[in-house]
């Protein structure tokens, strides 16, 4: 019971980093600074769903396959940050406020 | 009583209306590619939720996922034929004018009706009304698998399930066939971070690919969502051009596009014989022709895809990337 | 000799099939071609004095062929049907002869006599067709076929000769289409049966076969150049002179008057046609026709416009001898399908001969050309004479017996019309015999000297001409075509 | 109120919504787009009709359907797609 | 060996020309032989099916032994095979032209494969039984059919392969919205379902969803935007399939479909008549103005389709029976002599170099054969007779007379006399030759590519004297009202 309060704790607060995330998105002047607000604020909303999501799993498999999902979406998710701040500079798109 | 859930299924449906408007409204076709891939997921996600994983799978691996790849590097194709490569959020083909008010409204108004009239047939049928239920529960135990969907693809309407995989086989020929002599776009330059992610990632994929293929015998995924999950390492594969397909190769891709019809296309007409008819597996080896025929349509579908992303059958590359090659 | 059932097939195959076989020989081979032509008419010719002598013995001829459920493909041989090979299978053989002495240098050689066999093949189905469905598939093929006849020169002035000859030919065999859809859901058969098929049903459905006959006789009344669709006949005169003389004289324009024939005796019965009341009005449509193509005529100074005119008065004899619906005005009609066939094809020829030989196409340049080229004048004369109605020439004879029928028919305005008709025939025709014969060649009118023509442009018009000479004169002999022509009135009118 | 009605709703919704941008778009790329929402439609309609209300399993017919469907429609995608890309190119190429 | 004895020609009509397709494209040097060997076995399966057909009257195959509705079902009657020989014959000889018309290496090796998965297709929907199936069918159609529009790889054929491929999508998602609403109503797909169903608002929605995609897919006024762009720009081989046969598969869904579910108001029927002959004048209007004749036969096309819909509304709901088998001979008659005159026309711009019909008198080189049998097809497409278009014709406007329809019969003739006007328009333009500038060739363009194209024309024309024999064999099995 305990553990289901804690899951759901970690899990609202996830979704609070992830509005964060999204409203910054939507209100940062520039690329760098979206950017910014995204990837910092969603891996962190990220790892606190998934973690909460691994409180609630039956198994230790269902575990491993959460945490493993973790790893990937966050691996890709700043793959991409990188990319799209590699173009952003190369193509000067950055300064403009756009 | 109602489900608690109903309210996250209202603000589900309602988003995935919004963003269907937004795909249509967004004056970006890039924004409109987003949203799209977003209304897709978010679609794959209520299916979920309508206990269909199976096709929930599938709509994020090739309706989504698939589908949107091919949309970008074509976005990315028109931006660099009509020189606006470099602009990091060009406008869309279309002239950026703003569309007049009542045209909008004449839409929405167009809209309105078609979903209304639709929605008076579809309140007037009956709802979880008859299916085939009852034939599928008594049809499982001679199917030779032991998952439903899998079941009816592969068996009960493996006819059906032949053709679709010729309808992927045609388009793979169709586009070869529009695409030759065309020139590339110039595949950008990702860069070393790109490549340790790939590096990561591709066996991971194949992992999840060979996985679903072999759980959709008894649980949801199979050949399809195996496909398309296997089809993003050929997608990695050819984005990082850790691969380049070069003429030498198009024999062999041939094969590989055919190999799924036509094992499934030879097993069905081999069956027959003894009374049975095309398509008729003997119940005891069903599970193994079924397995059989799953694995290489995966390899084609896998295969496919990733041709149909790639684009133009492999050519000569050019000494001098040109604008007008082959 | 043992009976052969195919006969009308055979004869119908002669030029159906030689047809493609012409069409694919190469532009050069002219010996093979001709060789080809005069052995099919000539078999032709012998095929149909076979049959015309079994018909004549009372064989009776009758090839079915199911096309749709209870529509069939007919063909049959009755003596009225004779009468019209016969004239088609001997004018064919002597046009063929002037064809190709008329066209011997000319282009598209094959194409042209491809079309002209397939022309006769159609006349002749026409003949022979046992119903009205038959009928109509011939009736379109000789459309058809000769429409690249009239388009031959391939000028400008020709298509659109073209254009309007087929416009109106196509448009009168969609509402003979109709027509025979009509006759078909109001009787259910199309067949040709003397006294008619309608006698059934004009009681109940009297407005129904009204309209039917105007229907049926007004889609033949374009092919038979009855006013006022006569309109492209005279426009078609671009054609070469050979098809201008198969159109006047046996083929297109006969075809509608034949259909007239058909459509009053063997359709509707000449009785039932009374009593709807049709006759009268087609009998005046007729006489309007007569004068109005005379008067036209008169003021034409291209012969062959004079000639076309001509024969949308002359072949109006024909339906009004049918309207007229007496048995004596029948033989006259009848008879003057013939008489006027070799009347006309004889003109026609001998003013090809007058542009060949002379360069002479209007009759104000014809001062004596008598004496250039006799012969052919002679013949042209003979013909002129004949169509004026001079005894004891054919067109006399038709003319006696349509003004008979007339008094028979208790319609005394019938003897005026004739008359009225005869004297405008004498206006246009004798002013160009008087300028041919009694007028000294102007050297400035045309400045063409004489140019041989071959005995193959020379021989024709010479021989239609005796012809129109013989039956006139031996009217009354057996196997003339006034005795089969009572022989045929008497079926027709049940006798 | 179920989740099927919303669904089913939705999906004819999104249908129309694509019929309509299918019909009106201009641009090439945006018409595709519009066809996939169609599609997506279609497809809810389906699923939506093979749901039964738990804890009965729903029909896998309808749900094989959809797959198929999904994989013709990427199939017709791509050829539509190519068939831009070309057209695109050659436009560009007249032009210069 | 002993398997394939146990085979029935339905499923060999189908697994032939996949096998075929696929061999010819894993072997694109072999592709011609592959594809004639296939296209002339297919020809003998179909054959073999006409002959057990004449027997049996009906033969049903449940493919995997699963029995509808759970199952798919392979169906042959009278109908379905008439329209399986149609295509087997057409393309037969469509496939011998395409070896002379084809000359560019790299056409002929995707124009097998293309061409057979569309006989594929072709093949699947008239031995369909399954709405889902035919959806999955008419998605192989579009997208082979697509192919093979682009073939030539202009421009202009890009952008009207474009127009296709949406028309094609857009029309095939209708009808999978229809599927989705039949199973919505009656938790079945097979079309003895359809039979069974009574009347309700989803059905008719299904319906009205599913009509709207085939009449989208085969170019029904004022649905047909897409078609004679595509129609006109595709190579000639290419231009006889889509015209002659592609067309053709929506008509015969919509055909089966509208009578297992009978569009439930007269006043609809009508409505699709009207269309039908707003179809004709627009196609034929839109034909007198062409300037290319490629373009003016693929109007053409627009027209005609127009008439079979008119055949198909004239009698209504209540004599369908005489009504479907005129719309199944004006399908007939149009297949073949249309096929025929996309051929002839082809091999006129081969052989002219262009084909503007103001300038096809210009020229030196007469095509003469390809000429006539252009003239052969038109008469056919007139329906004057003894063609099969004439009896198409005639079985339309003799229902409409004896049903009283005098606005059918009114349409027809005109149609019938626009198309007199818009064919003689190129007529004229063979024939006259006083602006010719040069000697003239002698009997230019005899050539043995000739032949497939004359030969449908001569078949179009003749077999109009086969149409008793033709009549009573699409009746066998009784195609509408009785179902398994």
């Amino acid at each position: 019971m305990l553990l289901d309060w804690i899951a759901a704790s970690l899990i609202a607060i996830g979704a609070v980093f992830f509005v964060a995330g999204t409203v910054g998105l939507l209100r940062f002047p520039d690329i760098y600074c979206r950017l910014h607000a995204l990837t910092k604020a969603d891996g962190l909303g990220l790892a606190l769903v998934a973690f909460g999501v691994a409180l609630l799993a039956d198994s230790a498999g269902e575990v491993f396959r959460i945490l493993l999902i973790w790893f990937f979406v966050a691996l890709a998710s700043a793959t991409c940050g990188h990319l799209i701040a590699r173009y952003a500079r190369q193509s000067g798109e950055g300064d403009a406020h756009d | 009583m109602t489900d608690p859930l109903i309210l996250f299924d209202l603000l589900l449906g309602v988003s995935v209306v919004a963003l269907a408007v937004a795909v249509m409204g967004a004056r970006d076709l890039f924004a409109a590619i987003v949203l799209f891939v977003i209304f897709g997921l978010l679609s794959a996600l209520a299916w979920a939720r309508l206990s269909a994983p199976d096709v929930a799978l599938a709509e994020a691996a090739i309706g989504t996922g698939v589908t949107g790849a091919l949309l970008l590097k074509t976005l990315h194709h028109l931006r660099y034929v009509t020189g606006q490569l470099d602009q990091f959020a060009a406008p869309g083909m279309t002239p950026a004018e703003p569309v007049p008010m009542g045209v909008i409204a004449a839409n929405a108004a167009f809209c309105g009706l078609i979903t209304l009239g639709l929605a008076v047939a579809y309140l007037g049928a009956p709802q979880g009304g008859p299916g085939f239920d009852a034939l599928v529960a008594e049809a499982m135990p001679q199917s030779g698998v032991e998952h439903p969907v899998t079941a009816v693809l592969l068996n009960f309407r493996a006819y059906d399930t032949l053709m679709e995989v010729v309808v992927l086989l045609a388009a793979v020929i169709a586009v070869w066939q529009i695409e030759r002599g065309l020139s590339d776009a110039p595949s950008p330059d990702l860069g070393q971070v790109w490549q340790g992610f790939a590096r990561l990632a591709l066996p991971a994929i194949v992992v999840v690919g060979t996985y679903l293929l072999w759980k959709g015998s008894e649980a949801p995924g199979g050949a399809f969502q195996g496909g398309a999950v296997l089809a993003a390492v050929g997608l990695l594969l050819l984005l990082s051009r850790a691969y380049v397909p070069r003429p030498a190769h198009r024999g062999a891709a041939r094969l590989l596009f055919v190999l799924g019809t036509g094992a499934f296309a030879a097993v069905a007409l081999l069956v027959t014989g003894g009374g049975r008819v095309a398509f008729q597996y003997p119940p005891d080896q069903a599970k193994t022709l079924i397995l059989l025929i799953e694995g290489l349509v995966t390899i084609s579908i896998a295969v496919t895809l990733a041709a149909l992303f790639h684009g133009r059958e492999p050519v000569a590359l050019p000494s001098r990337r040109d604008h007008h090659d082959t | 000799m043992s009976d052969v059932p195919l006969l009308p097939l055979f004869i119908l195959m002669t030029s159906l099939l030689a047809s493609p076989v012409l069409f694919a020989l190469p532009e050069s081979a002219a010996r093979l071609r001709t060789a080809i032509n005069l052995g099919m008419a000539m078999l032709k010719l012998a095929l149909v004095a076979w049959l015309g002598w079994k018909v004549g013995q009372g064989v009776v001829y009758d090839l079915r062929f199911t096309m749709l459920p209870g529509l069939e493909f007919k063909l049959q041989a009755d003596p009225l049907a004779m009468l019209f090979i016969s004239l088609s299978a001997v004018l064919w053989l002597i046009t063929t002869i002037y064809s190709i002495g008329y066209l011997e240098h000319g282009p598209h050689r094959a194409r042209f006599f491809g079309f002209f066999s397939l022309c006769v093949a159609a006349t002749v189905g026409i003949a022979m067709a046992g119903n009205l469905f038959t009928f109509l598939i011939f009736y379109e093929l000789l459309t058809l076929a000769t429409y690249p006849l009239v388009i031959h020169r391939g000028t400008a002035e020709a298509l659109r000769a073209g254009r309007i000859y087929l416009i109106y030919t196509l448009a009168g065999g969609l509402v003979l289409l109709i027509g025979t859809l009509g006759l078909w859901v109001l009787a259910g058969t199309t067949d040709f049966t003397p006294g008619g098929v309608l006698e059934d049903v004009v009681t109940e459905h009297r407005l129904a076969a009204q309209i039917l006959f105007v229907v049926l006789v007004g889609a033949l009344g374009v092919k038979a150049a009855l006013f006022p669709f006569h309109a492209w006949l005279p426009i078609a005169m671009v054609a070469p002179a050979p098809v201008s003389a198969l159109l006047h004289a046996v083929a297109v324009v006969k075809a509608g008057a034949f259909g007239i024939m058909r459509v009053v005796y063997e359709v509707f019965g000449i009785e039932t046609a009374q009593a709807l009341g049709m006759t009268a009005p087609l009998a005046a449509l007729a006489g309007i026709t007569i004068i109005y193509g005379s008067l036209k005529a008169i003021t034409q100074d291209d012969i062959k416009k004079r000639l076309a005119y001509s024969t949308v008065s002359q072949v109006s004899y024909i339906t009004l001898g049918v309207a007229l619906a007496s048995p004596i005005a029948a033989v006259g009609a009848l008879a003057h399908l013939i008489h006027q066939g070799l009347m006309k094809i004889t003109m026609f020829m001998a003013a090809g001969n007058l542009a060949e030989g002379l360069g002479v196409k209007k009759v104000s340049q014809m001062d004596g050309v008598g004496r250039e080229m006799p012969g052919t004048m002679l013949a042209f004369s003979a013909a002129a004479l004949a169509m004026i109605g001079l005894p004891p020439l054919a067109g006399f004879v038709s003319k006696w017996y349509l003004a008979q029928g007339g008094l028979d028919a208790g319609a005394g305005w019938v003897i005026a019309l004739l008359l009225g008709s005869s004297l405008l025939n004498a206006i246009y025709f004798l002013p160009m015999l008087h300028r041919a014969w009694f007028r000294d060649r102007a050297d400035t009118a045309s400045g063409t000297s004489y140019r041989q023509i071959g005995w193959m442009l020379a021989a024709p018009p010479i021989t239609t001409a005796l012809m129109v000479l013989a039956v006139g004169g031996f009217a009354n002999a057996p196997f003339s075509p006034l005795e089969w022509t009572r022989f045929v009135v008497a079926i027709e009118y049940q006798e | 109120m179920t989740p099927d009605l919303i669904y089913g709703l939705t999906g004819i919704a999104v249908f129309a919504i694509g019929l309509v941008g299918a019909l009106c778009a201009q641009d090439r790329l945006r018409r595709v787009l519009a066809l996939k929402l169609c599609s997506v439609g279609a497809g809810f309609i389906l699923v939506v009709a093979a749901w039964r209300e738990p804890p009965a399993s729903p029909d896998p017919v309808p749900h094989a359907l959809v797959i198929t469907g999904i994989v013709v429609m990427v199939s017709a995608t791509a050829v539509a797609l190519a068939l831009i890309r070309r057209l695109q190119t050659l436009e560009a190429e007249a032009d210069e | 060996m002993n398997n394939l004895m146990s085979l029935d020609p339905m499923t060999l009509a189908l697994f032939l020309p996949l096998f075929g397709a696929m061999a010819a494209f894993i072997a694109p040097r072999a592709a011609s032989v592959i594809g004639l060997a296939t296209v002339l076995a297919n020809l003998g399966a179909v054959g073999w099916l006409a002959f057990e057909i004449r027997a049996a009257a009906e033969l049903i195959t449940p493919l995997g032994g699963w029995a509808p509705p759970l199952g798919i079902a392979l169906r042959a009657d009278g109908l379905s095979v008439a329209m399986l020989a149609l295509t087997g014959a057409v393309g037969l000889l469509v496939s011998f032209s395409a070896l002379d018309a084809l000359r560019d290496a790299r056409q002929r090796q995707y124009f097998w494969p293309l061409w057979l998965l569309l006989l594929t297709g072709l093949n699947g929907v008239y031995l369909g039984t399954d709405i889902f199936n035919l959806y999955v069918m008419i998605e192989v159609i579009a997208l082979a059919a697509v192919g093979l529009t682009v073939l030539s790889g202009t421009r202009e054929a890009v952008r009207a392969g474009l127009e296709y491929m949406y028309a094609s999508i857009l029309g095939a998602l209708l009808f999978l919205m229809g599927v989705g609403f039949v199973y919505l109503q009656l938790g079945r797909l097979d079309f003895a379902g359809l039979i069974a169903a009574t009347p309700s608002a989803a059905l008719s929605a299904a319906l009205a969803l599913m009509v709207v995609g085939l009449l989208l897919k085969t170019a029904l006024f004022p649905l047909h935007f897409w078609l004679p762009a595509a129609h006109a720009n595709a190579t000639a081989p290419a231009s006889a399939l889509l015209s002659g046969l592609v067309v053709k598969a929506a008509l015969y869904i919509f055909l089966r479909l509208s009578t297992y579910m009978p569009l439930p108001d007269e006043i609809l029927v009508t409505l699709l008549g009207a269309l039908g002959a707003g179809a004709l004048l627009w196609g034929s209007v839109q034909a007198l103005r062409a300037e290319r004749l490629k373009l003016l036969v693929a109007w053409s096309t627009v027209a005609q389709i127009g008439l079979i819909f008119i055949a198909f509304a004239r009698a209504g709901q209540v004599g369908l029976v005489e009504s479907w088998k005129a719309a199944a001979l004006l399908i007939l008659a149009h297949g073949i002599a249309k096929s025929a005159m996309f051929l002839a026309a082809g091999r006129i711009k081969d052989e002219v170099g262009h084909d503007i019909i103001r300038d096809l008198d210009r020229s030196a080189i007469r095509p003469t054969l390809a000429q006539f049998t252009f003239a052969l097809a038109a008469i056919s497409l007139i329906g004057l007779p003894p063609s099969l278009g004439f009896i198409g014709k005639w079985s339309l406007m003799e229902g409409a007379l004896q049903a009283g329809y005098w606005h059918w019969v009114v349409a027809t003739m005109v149609g019938t006399l626009l198309s007199v006007a818009y064919f003689s328009r190129v007529f004229a333009g063979f024939l006259r030759f006083d602006r010719m500038q040069g000697a003239l060739a002698e009997h230019k363009g005899w050539a043995l590519a000739d032949l497939a194209p004359l030969t449908l024309a001569l078949a179009a024309i003749s077999l109009g004297l086969m149409a008793a024999p033709i009549l009573s064999f699409i009746e066998l099995g009784y195609p509408f009202g009785a179902m398994p």
